[in-house]
């Protein structure tokens, strides 16, 4: 980026204000259109604007058992999405093509992982305990999943940089919509359970014995609450946005139409991804703990039929 | 065939032999060890008549001497020591084992047909035979007697059987090796013969198959 | 002849004096000494052979050659360490509370002279008869070693061991006539048994009768050396006899059994090599150290361990004889009877020490007695053929020896016994050398009981490191 | 050759390393009170350092030298050989040689007796002289030699905390494993030998037919060694015994060493067996996901850490599988990528497993257990043990952008561009499938370690001994913490300048691989340490201007207990309970059962008593092992039987015997 043309700093700067903007509208588009489907007239649109603001100008509280682990968790989640969004290819608009490597994403999710789990253990409290084991489980069984489906992809494409895999110019991807299709829903099912989404939990309950992904943070308050949320809130634009990438690649349509035109139907993707996570969890109910491997098992075959496809592509 | 007096006189020795394996009676088996070995020294001598090889005088001289004299007579004299008159028991009845014996006379005349190289009409069939017989007997009196005795005796029987091999097919092996032979028989048995004063004293008995202690 | 007198004459008259002198006391301390001045004369007498090699004829029917005077030092050298070793064993024996009688003493050192003696004339033997004599006499010399103890047991031991090794060893005789017939019956008949004859004159030989000889020489020989189904005696002989006793019945009594073999197999080698009576005892040896092995995992007794590791490496040398080659026949024995004379002399004192035999009582022999730990380790490492012992050196020789031999199979089978039986004595060792303390051994000095077994350990380590065998790598190479 | 400078000076270099090891044996066993442990730990850091500089030297070029012209050991001389591959092992080496220096003297200062003293001393430079001998070990009769002499001394180490029957097992197990695998290397040897009638290893080529026994013998050999499925059961027992410092040589090199030979012999020796390759792949997936799963499970620190070794070893296994695979293939690209993975991974895990084992070591000496139930919040009281510990644990899992992280993305290259390579479709499909379990694997590990790092230092302490746990002996770090410090920086350094290191690695996957228009950093484009920097920066300016800006007020409260009074630390998530949703989920393989029993009037409503056991039964040592044993038992009683002790059956044995001989030996 070292020749200052100006279109290019305007797309950084547009690129920019949409992945620090859109994550809380998307949470908003889904508890708006679950209020829908319950006949509630629900919160406004921009409801976790106000709540993160809320959060920021509170006063914080922190057990006193705690170390830097659970001090420092939120920051160091949110600087690493904030990486990962410039590396993954959520969108298809890319002012910049850093190399995005599928194993360095699925590592640098891991790592929020990582952190995410310490905290919770951190303040010793049981809530934390369980959600951080039960989430770890979950991880457990969604990371092949994941990881076949982009590497199946990667493997036809002959990469491991999906920034090359993702653009709309890879010839050896060009008519693979049943690859990307099933790449497309494995990984939604995936996301789905990664982002602790029913039917594997249930983030608007507060029976903290069912709950995963509340259980964890059920410490964090204030400004270290908003920051975890705004994580989450990231978190499920970059998993949604690969998806929604995915089924984007599996339209002949897009791959030979404008560059504005994909910016605006990725956009527009990855928020009708949203609404329907938001009409699964009205029509789904949260499965039982014990059944939730079973649920996994799709995303996973998904990813089985994808290597397939992937093996079968490129046969010598 | 026609029978040669060495031969002859070998076939003697191995029938008292056998003959010490007829009862467990230990005077009787060391008064017929002693006849079995006198036999011997005959043989040795009628084989120096025979050969000409004067060495072998001495030698027969010193078997009737060592062996057939002073051993048995030593022999006897710790059984009067220990007064044990007779073996405690054979694993084979004593007759059986002589009968046993006396097949065993002929298998040995068929395996002294089967000895690879002895092929030279200087050597005797019968004299191997007789000291293959000598040797299973002895072999016999070892296996199935209980009373330590007894394997000294058996010990003797098989030395002298190998003796008597070496007299018959090889006409004596240099004087000063059967002397020394001599001499390390007569030390063996004083060495056995004075353990056997101490397994008398230690265990009221010297029956050895009772001795069966050490083990893993 | 002189030079015969010189060698004997010590042992004799030693063994003689040992008997009438009165103060038992004087006797310990005046018999190694002289001992070692012993070892002394014999490297003096030998030195031209050992130096240039050649062959020292002394009268017919007794000379020694190169491998005769190794074999004699190696004897004497652990029969003056033994002998040397007992002093001590024997006043511990003393402060310990159960003191022998000065009758039995005497016998002891007597005997040991003996035997001595035997075994000195069992390698200065160039004659097949004059060879079974010398070896039945170290039988009748070791008897009353094995029965020094004067309990059952060992009354029970010393039977078996005469008894058995007697009818073995007459076995022996039998094949010796054959092999003498076989000199009748040759294509130039001149009845001989002297060794060199035979061996200048092996083709002439008539073959079938040899061979007979040699098998009958070598279940003979073996019975008194040990080979697997016939070493029913080792055991209880070495276990029962006191530690000096075991240690030179392990350490020097078995060599001069498979000296013997050597000799015989030698003369069948220069009449047929590569026969399969070779192969035939190479099989042997390999049973042997298979069955050793094994037995070696299930054992109680802290002797009878060191007893059946001697098996074993009685097995191995029984293959090395196999592949003909004498040199790694003699490495292995110098190294074992290095090794395992320190363990025997170690167990002595760890045994009068915790007062106990049985492997499942004894423990912390570290915590009560480290230098004595250390020494027993290392040497059951030397013994079981870890480097960087001598041991190790010979058996790769070995191994490799016969896999250049096509024997690859009995080379991979050695090569799986060798280490079932490392585990086994690690095992074993282990227990007694770990755990918590006994607190049994503070009358007993350490150091001065630890001196020999050192030395000994020394020795077999510097083997390891010093020896050099690439020359004996062609089978057949070392045997003319 | 020894006249060219380098040679003679990295020679010298080595020659008085392992002469000032061997002096320092002298003195600690000769001198008794006298002397201060810290001369002792100075002698060894010096061989350390000597070593590391010998490396540096020699670093891309092959020195061939003798030293020890009068030492022989039968049938060779203990030649040495400086060689590419063998450099990067001692640099290794060096480092966790001097980690270990400066860790001991605080560890032997806490040792009550001198005679432990004098043990730990004499036996940790042994284990250093044989482990550096075996790495310069230029022929296999000088190889075993210090083999075996390595492998003695870490189970004397092993058991040096004898009195307790658990480390007398843990040593038998291991000496039993160590010798099984050198009589396997043995046999591989003499067959090599055989083959081409040289000893020295770099002559042996595994490109024959003929060669194949011997590579298995091999295979099988440094898979017994390095704690391989199914021959890794001696590695939990073994890995937490040695001492704690020593515990960081034994856990980085040990196995290490087992890799090493693999790779100078069948890597180097060029093997193209495709059967080798495939036994090798299937074996190190299967331990990976054994070795991981039972970590999991493991509920003392370092059984999970050794546990965690399992794995590693399984990875790299896998990788060393690909590459003769790709060999095989001749896939040049993906043979050198392989290699360089296998390599990069062996090293850093070394580092890395040291670090860890040096963090449990510390626990233990602070709090005097390793059960995970009874530590927990040790994160206040141990603050640097905690960070090196996590440092440690982050590495471990592979996390960007640690040292680990990087050899594991090129064993994930490795797999994924063998899927769309010329190879055979199933061996394709096996590598896609591969990149699945390796993630699988990736995942509980990190359930693994969050376990470890949560449930030991993060909390509330769970017993009184973690409540008052003291760091260090001094008041300032002492040198356990001082060793961990050196080895973390050490793995944040290599993960932040990966290029670097694999440019230093090229001559050594060079001499692997035979590829010699290499260039190591090419190998892995990640720029990891601006991504760290980046990373960094976000943090620290999140950090000021949202968490800790002026106007925030914080207060500190108690943890959220509900309401009711204050919450027990039994409330508290343990390890086992951490990692049994996942143990449910494989309970076929862990053999995992609970059993509950609720007892009280109204069991349902009112409880009295509610007791809850988890039981894991190991599968391989009794479904596998115990037969085995049990063979070896039946053999020797059927043997000790034939001693009757009756003197009549002794006989019937000569006689039987004598009939035997001679029908044998006449008849055949």
């Amino acid at each position: 980026m070292t020749s200052i043309n100006t279109d290019a700093i305007l797309e950084t700067l547009v690129f920019i204000a949409i992945f620090l903007l859109l994550p809380p509208l998307l949470v908003g588009i889904i508890r708006k259109t679950k209020a829908r489907f319950q006949n509630r007239i629900g919160a406004p649109l921009l409801q976790p604007y106000f709540d993160l603001l809320k959060l920021l100008s509170k006063g914080e509280t922190i057990s006193k058992h705690t170390s830097w682990i659970f001090r420092s968790t939120a920051a160091i989640n949110v600087s690493l999405l904030i990486i990962l969004a410039f590396l993954a290819p959520w969108t298809s608009l890319r002012p910049f093509n850093l190399g995005a490597d599928l194993f360095l994403v699925i590592y640098l999710l891991a790592l929020t992982r990582f952190f995410t789990v310490l905290s919770a253990l951190d303040a010793g409290s049981a809530f934390g305990g369980f959600g951080a084991s039960r989430e770890v489980t979950l991880a457990l069984l969604v990371e092949p999943a994941v990881i076949l489906c982009l590497a199946a992809i990667g493997s036809v494409s002959q990469t491991s940089d999906l920034g090359v895999a993702f653009s709309f110019n890879n010839i050896a991807l060009a008519n693979q919509p049943g690859l990307w299709f099933i790449a497309g829903c494995g990984l939604f099912l995936a996301s789905l359970v990664e982002l602790s989404r029913m039917p594997a939990d249930d983030p608007t309950t507060h029976l903290e014995l069912t709950m995963v992904h509340e259980a964890m943070i059920l410490e964090n308050s204030a400004a270290n609450l908003a920051l975890v949320e705004y994580a989450h809130f990231l978190k499920i634009l970059i998993l949604l946005g690969i998806s929604s990438q995915c089924l984007l690649h599996a339209i002949p349509f897009f791959w030979h139409t404008t560059e504005l035109i994909l910016v605006f139907s990725s956009l527009v993707s990855i928020m009708i991804l949203a609404a329907s996570i938001a009409i699964i969890e009205s029509v789904a109910v949260k499965l039982r703990w014990t059944k939730l491997p079973e649920f996994i098992a799709y995303s996973v075959a998904m990813s089985i039929f994808c290597v397939f496809i992937a093996l079968s592509k490129n046969l010598n | 065939m026609i029978l040669d007096t060495f031969e002859a006189l070998a076939m003697v020795a191995a029938i008292f032999a056998i003959l010490i394996l007829g009862t467990t009676h230990l005077r009787t088996n060391l008064s017929f060890y002693s006849l079995h070995t006198m036999a011997i020294a005959a043989v040795t001598a009628w084989i120096a008549s025979i050969t000409h090889e004067d060495h072998l005088y001495l030698v027969a001289a010193g078997v009737f001497i060592i062996k057939s004299c002073s051993i048995p007579w030593f022999l006897n004299s710790v059984i009067k020591k220990i007064n044990v008159g007779t073996d405690g028991g054979a694993f084979i009845a004593a007759p059986l084992s002589m009968h046993l014996g006396a097949l065993m006379l002929g298998l040995s005349f068929m395996i002294s047909q089967q000895i690879p190289g002895l092929i030279g009409e200087a050597d005797s069939r019968l004299g191997s035979t007789a000291a293959m017989s000598i040797l299973f007997s002895g072999v016999l009196l070892m296996l199935t007697r209980r009373a330590a005795i007894s394997q000294i005796v058996g010990f003797l029987v098989i030395e002298n059987g190998i003796y008597l091999f070496a007299v018959t097919q090889t006409h004596g092996m240099p004087l000063m090796i059967e002397m020394g032979l001599l001499l390390e028989v007569l030390v063996a048995v004083m060495v056995a013969g004075l353990l056997l004063f101490n397994i008398k004293k230690s265990f009221e008995h010297i029956d050895v198959s009772q001795l069966t202690e050490l083990k893993d | 002849m002189n030079d015969l007198l010189y060698l004997t004459a010590l042992p004799a008259s030693l063994a003689l004096l040992s008997l009438f002198i009165r103060d038992v006391k004087l006797t310990r301390k005046l018999v190694p000494v002289l001992i070692w001045w012993q070892l002394g004369i014999v490297a003096l007498v030998l030195h031209p052979c050992l130096i240039n090699g050649q062959r020292m004829e002394f009268t017919s029917g007794l000379a020694v050659d190169k491998m005769g005077t190794y074999f004699i030092l190696l004897a004497t050298f652990v029969v003056s360490c033994c002998i040397t070793h007992a002093d001590y064993f024997f006043a511990a024996a003393e402060a310990h509370g159960d003191a022998y009688e000065d009758q039995q003493l005497r016998l002891f050192y007597a005997s040991v002279n003996l035997f001595l003696l035997a075994m000195t004339s069992v390698f200065l033997c160039d004659n097949l008869g004059y060879l079974w004599i010398a070896i039945e006499a170290t039988t009748l010399s070791s008897a009353p070693l094995v029965y020094f103890e004067k309990n059952k047991f060992a009354l029970e031991a010393t039977w078996k061991y005469l008894i058995v090794c007697s009818v073995g060893i007459a076995f022996a005789l039998l094949g010796t006539v054959f092999i003498f017939a076989a000199s009748q019956r040759g294509t130039l008949a001149v009845p001989t048994l002297n060794i060199s004859e035979l061996i200048s004159q092996a083709q002439t030989l008539n073959f079938p009768l040899l061979r007979l000889g040699f098998i009958f020489c070598l279940i003979g020989y073996g019975t008194k050396a040990g080979i697997f189904p016939l070493h029913t005696w080792l055991p209880d002989a070495h276990a029962e006899s006191p530690a000096p006793a075991s240690a030179m019945l392990s350490g020097s009594l078995l060599n001069c059994a498979l000296f013997g073999i050597w000799k015989v197999s030698s003369i069948i080698n220069a009449a047929q090599p590569h026969s399969h009576v070779h192969q035939l005892v190479a099989i042997l040896g390999t049973v042997t150290v298979v069955a050793a092995s094994l037995l070696l995992l299930r054992q109680h007794n802290f002797k009878r361990l060191w007893a059946y590791s001697s098996i074993e490496n009685v097995g191995l040398m029984v293959f090395a004889i196999g592949l003909g080659s004498g040199p790694l026949f003699f490495l292995q024995a110098l190294n074992h009877s290095l090794a395992k004379v320190a363990l025997f002399l170690l167990t002595g004192n760890i045994i009068q020490a915790s007062g106990t035999k049985k492997l499942n009582k004894m423990h912390g022999v570290i915590e009560d007695c480290p230098i004595w730990a250390l020494l027993v380790t290392l040497a059951a490492f030397a013994v079981t053929g870890a480097p960087p012992f001598g041991a190790f050196v010979a058996e790769m020789s070995m191994l490799s020896l016969s896999m250049t031999d096509e024997r690859w199979a009995l080379a991979l089978i050695m090569t799986v016994a060798i280490a079932i039986s490392f585990v086994a004595i690690c095992a074993h060792v282990g227990k007694v050398i770990l755990g918590p303390a006994k607190q049994g051994f503070k009358k007993f000095q350490p150091i001065r009981a630890s001196i020999i077994p050192a030395l000994l350990v020394l020795g077999t380590l510097v083997l390891g490191l010093v020896v050099n065998t690439e020359a004996w790598s062609g089978p057949w190479s070392m045997i003319k | 050759m020894i006249n060219d400078p380098t040679t003679f000076s990295a020679a010298n270099l080595f020659t008085s390393a392992s002469a000032i090891w061997l002096g320092g044996l002298a003195i600690s066993a000769v001198g008794r009170e006298k002397v201060k442990s810290n001369f002792l730990a100075f002698l060894m850091l010096a061989g350390a350092l000597l070593t590391l500089s010998g490396a540096a030297i020699s670093w891309n070029q092959s020195i061939e030298y003798n030293q020890l012209q009068y030492i022989c050991f039968g049938l060779a001389r203990a030649d040495s050989l400086v060689d590419p591959l063998s450099v990067p092992f001692l640099a290794l080496l060096g480092l966790l040689g001097s980690a270990t220096a400066i860790a001991s003297p605080c560890h032997t200062a806490a040792l009550n007796s001198q005679g432990k003293r004098g043990h730990y001393w004499k036996l940790s430079f042994i284990f250093l002289i044989g482990m550096q001998q075996v790495l310069l070990a230029a022929n296999g009769i000088a190889f075993l030699v210090f083999w075996e002499i390595m492998s003695l001394s870490s189970a004397a180490l092993v058991a040096s905390d004898h009195i307790r029957h658990r480390a007398q097992r843990a040593a038998f197990a291991y000496l039993t494993a160590t010798r099984i695998s050198t009589a396997l290397i043995t046999a591989a040897f003499l067959w090599m030998h055989h083959n081409t009638g040289s000893w020295s290893l770099s002559a042996w080529h595994f490109g024959t037919e003929q060669s194949l026994v011997a590579a298995f013998f091999l295979l099988f050999a440094v898979c017994t060694k390095a704690g391989v499925w199914p021959m890794h059961v001696w590695l939990p027992l073994a890995y937490p015994e040695p001492p704690g410092p020593t515990s960081a040589l034994f856990s980085g090199l040990v196995g290490n060493m087992a890799i090493f030979l693999l790779m100078r012999l069948l890597l180097a020796g060029q093997c193209s067996h495709l059967s080798i390759a495939y036994a090798a792949i299937a074996l190190g997936t299967i331990s990976s996901l054994w070795g991981v799963l039972f970590a999991l499970m493991e509920r003392d620190l370092k059984k999970l850490l050794a546990y965690s070794t399992v794995e590693n070893m399984g990875i790299i296994l896998t990788a060393i599988g690909v590459a003769i695979l790709a060999h095989c293939h001749n896939l040049t690209a993906i043979a050198t990528l392989a290699a360089a993975a296998a390599l990069f991974h062996t090293l850093n895990h070394g580092l890395v497993k040291a670090l860890l084992f040096l963090g449990a070591a510390s626990v233990e000496r602070a709090v005097h257990t390793r059960e995970l139930t009874a530590l927990g919040g040790l994160a206040k009281n141990m603050p640097w043990t905690m960070l090196c510990f996590f440092i440690g644990s982050l590495s471990i899992c592979a996390m960007p952008p640690m040292n680990c992280f990087a050899s594991k993305w090129l064993v994930y290259q490795t797999f994924f561009q063998l899927s769309y390579a010329n190879a055979p479709i199933l061996e394709r499909a096996m590598s896609l499938a591969m990149v699945g379990i390796l993630a699988f694997v990736g995942a509980l590990s990190l359930a693994c370690f969050t376990k470890a790092v949560g449930i030991a230092f993060l909390g509330r302490p769970r017993s009184n001994a973690a409540a008052k746990a003291k760091e260090s002996t001094t008041n300032g770090p002492d040198g356990l913490i001082i060793a961990q410090l050196l080895l973390a920086v050490a793995c944040v350094m290599i993960g932040t300048s990966v290029p670097i290191a694999l440019d230093g690695l090229a001559p050594a996957v060079r001499q692997l691989t035979h590829d010699q228009f290499l260039v190591g950093s090419s190998l892995f484009p990640i720029p990891q340490g601006q991504l760290a920097l980046v990373g960094g920066i976000l943090v620290s300016s999140i950090y000021l201007f949202v968490l800790g800006r002026r106007s925030a007020e914080v207060k500190s409260y108690i943890t959220w207990d509900c309401g009711f009074g204050p919450l027990s630390t039994r409330a508290e998530e343990t390890g086992s309970s951490f990692s049994h949703p996942i143990g449910r989920i494989f309970s076929q393989i862990l053999q995992l059962k609970v059993t509950t029993e609720i007892s009280g009037k109204d069991r349902r409503h009112f409880p009295e008593s509610v007791r809850v056991e988890t039981f894991m039964t190991p599968i391989l040592e009794t479904k596998l092992y115990r037969p085995v044993m049990g063979i070896f038992d039946w053999l020797s009683s059927s043997l000790v039987r034939l001693q009757t002790g009756s003197i009549h059956i002794h006989l019937l044995y000569v006689f039987l015997t004598m009939v035997l001989l001679v029908f044998l030996g006449t008849n055949i």
